[in-house]
């Protein structure tokens, strides 16, 4: 069921691609800016530079959005993915587990410009989960008696020590899948999956980016991994996958 | 350090994991484990999402999409399956991980793990460290015996920020094998031409030892 | 209660739910809205770990496992998908399904819904009736305006156990369409013969209405 | 990794089903009460009798095991499933959501003789994701300001009020499958994965029984729905479908 977040009137039904498959959920890559506001806080999928929805990225570069949180295990890689999004200025703050190999996010966090905060990895995706399944936090083992539990409450459950971790919702999620049905299901495409699949729960809005929409009854009912009910919109990937990696579509 | 300091790490730890375990490998010496394993079948766990982990692909199957937790590209297994992150850390905080081989900044002598922060230097990265150290079932760090500065990376008392009260179990560096019993650090096998006396000097933690562990090698 | 009446029922909360929407329909009445919805296209969520329940199958396609919430066979609609339990109720809890449309023992004049135990007799059944409650973007409550024992079931105050502190949005009984507005109750539409005093009379809960409302019918 | 609680001699390795598929994790269907002691929790999956292990059921019926905890959504039906297991006294008391429909339940509880404690079904499913997960408790909307919630510590997170529901665990799981490959990895059919996919994560030993073995390589990674780590034995199921029921096997 779309979800409102924006009320203007946009061109979006059953839209058709170039395959000629027809999509009430499919909108232009560029129409997706209209739901994301200043000051947003997104979810946006991926591991590195894998599973990550490069196109929305891109448009989101190229935008004048500021003051956006972004909620990812990484900031891609200087100049690639998210990494972008240091050098156009749309980000106040990242959440995420591993900024290290960005020498674009180091510096930003340096000079000030780039709040940072830090997350372990397993912690990151349960609280999203947690964000997208009702649940307004978890007790977790990790980071017990770690500088990242400072100021976290602790609960000792059934003798063993504990922290707990709040949800994390965003305001609109930003994924990538490898194939989208006419409803909206998704499915990736191997590792790809990562945080795509728990993003995609815990955003009032959800975009997702995919290389190819099929019919829907396609994919069989066990294959589904992002049923439809989770996702809004889907725009086509204006990458091509070429020897393993996305290129620009020649 | 060198490349065969690093090979005879990995081929110690590789003795020490056992036919149909399932294994999460941490980045450095211990992506070289799976070239020491022999016959042993063992199962490879990536935390983005992968159990099954094979070895490199050729060229032309290189897919960004199927990489491990180091982000380089990689094949599966037969038998492998696939996960989102949240269940493959429900994997790793839940104690279904055999055994989790970790690099180290240091390790105390009870056996507390600093994997992920220097203080002074920009503290911007954690990934999964943390959690597995607090969930896998055993813990072996592979590490060398002391730092590029020369400082004991085996310590008294950590002075870098702890990745958890979860101890480790065993540390194996490129001179000896030790375990944690209760807290205390063991020194159970030399594997290197260090006398006891050098190790000694190089070791900041304080660690017992019996003369038979000595004179074995 | 005549199948006339639950027919009725269920023809007037399909005329409120919307093409495209996921829906979860509880036991009883709910169960037969699908035959009423004509060409709107919807999505069923069963809470046991489908969406895309599609109708009753042949003999020959029964399958115990692939069975509804109320544990009866059922088919998939092209576009279905499974998952597991606790997937299933992070797809209710989390707010996720547009409608749930549930039969209730009571509900009061709040929208506060009781649902799941009677006191005095045993209460060894809750199933997934306060997950659905406290999810479900939208609550729809389909039942009849009395009980068997001619009480009513639209009450002022809950005297059986309540089924969470989330409120219904909507009622619809044999006789009357009525929905919440913070707090209060109020009447949209009679659907029946009743006049607007019979149906004080057979209410025990306040509700406001406007004139136009008794004569729209 | 196959884990410990039985220090006996068991002749498991490499047992060949009937299919002439070889499988360390196999045993003989009686072989599997060695793993399970007087008052152990157990986790079974299932609802009502659909995904229910009933081979594993019928073994425990028929063995002297007693005070047994079950965890499950219901106790099957009178007679059938779990239900089978109240008429053989091996249980003392049973965590679910959903007991009215089988009537020896309710007459069990009346007489004093059956503990119930009665779970939402989704707190029900997510505490035993939680035990599999190294998760120590919750924060749930569900059944906040009712009796279910009664001594629950409240949490207001976010302006939403929220109940702590501790994680689940078992001592041993036993659930059903549709076909298992010779490492372990299960697929289940249909609905039937419902609370098997969690309950296998969450017993320190886990028995699975399954209609059929394959061979490792025939499900491709993305249909296995609970990876063989996971699964600690598989039995062969005694019963075999017909007309979408199972039957005994003749």
């Amino acid at each position: 069921m779309r979800r409102s977040g924006f009320n203007g009137i946009l061109h979006t039904n059953f839209i058709t691609n170039e395959r000629g498959t027809s999509m009430e959920k499919l909108i232009e890559k560029s129409e997706y800016l209209h739901y994301i506001n200043d000051n947003d806080t997104l979810l946006v999928g991926g591991f590195g530079l894998s599973g990550t929805p490069l196109t929305l990225i891109d448009e989101l570069a190229d935008s004048s959005k500021k003051g956006l949180t972004i909620v990812s295990n990484n900031l891609g890689e200087a100049g690639k993915g998210l990494g972008k999004l240091l050098l156009s200025k749309n980000i106040k703050k990242a959440k995420g587990s591993y900024f290290t190999s960005n020498r674009d996010a180091v510096k930003a966090w340096s000079d000030g410009e780039l709040e940072i905060e830090l997350i372990p990895q397993g912690t990151l995706a349960e609280a999203v989960r947690c964000g997208g399944a009702g649940i307004g936090g978890f007790y977790t083992k990790t980071a017990v008696g770690t500088k990242l539990a400072e100021g976290k409450d602790v609960k000792v459950i059934d003798g063993e020590t504990y922290i707990l971790e709040k949800a994390i919702k965003g305001d609109v999620s930003l994924i990538k899948a490898m194939k989208a049905d006419t409803l909206g299901n998704l499915i990736y495409d191997h590792t790809g999956r990562n945080f795509n699949a728990v993003m995609a729960t815990a955003g009032k809005i959800v975009i997702a980016e995919v290389d190819e929409i099929v019919e829907a009854g396609s994919f069989s009912p066990q294959e589904v991994e992002t049923p439809h009910v989770y996702v809004d919109y889907i725009v086509m990937n204006k990458y091509v996958k070429k020897g393993g990696k996305y290129v620009e579509h020649s | 350090m060198s490349i065969a300091d690093r090979i005879k790490i990995s081929k110690r730890i590789a003795e020490e994991l056992n036919e149909g375990q399932v294994v999460n490998l941490g980045v450095g010496i211990p992506t070289l484990i799976p070239d020491y394993l022999g016959n042993k079948q063992l199962y490879m766990q990536s935390e983005n999402g992968l159990l099954g982990m094979g070895p490199t692909p050729v060229d032309e199957e290189i897919n960004m999409d199927l990489i491990s937790a180091s982000k380089q590209p990689i094949t599966m297994e037969a038998g492998a399956s696939l996960f989102d992150s949240s269940n493959s850390f429900a994997m790793i905080r839940g104690g279904h991980i055999d055994v989790a081989v970790l690099g180290v900044l240091q390790v105390d002598q009870t056996g507390e793990i600093a994997n992920w922060a220097v203080p002074g230097e920009t503290i911007l990265g954690v990934g999964g460290a943390m959690d597995l150290v607090a969930g896998a079932k055993k813990i072996i760090i592979a590490t060398m015996q002391t730092a590029k500065d020369g400082k004991a990376k085996l310590v008294k008392k950590l002075t870098l920020p702890s990745s958890g009260v979860r101890k480790a179990d065993m540390v194996v560096t490129e001179h000896a094998v030790f375990t944690f019993d209760e807290g205390h650090m063991r020194l159970v096998e030399i594997i290197s031409d260090v006398s006891i006396e050098q190790l000694i000097e190089l070791t900041d933690a304080e660690f017992t030892y019996s003369e038979e562990t000595i004179t074995s090698n």
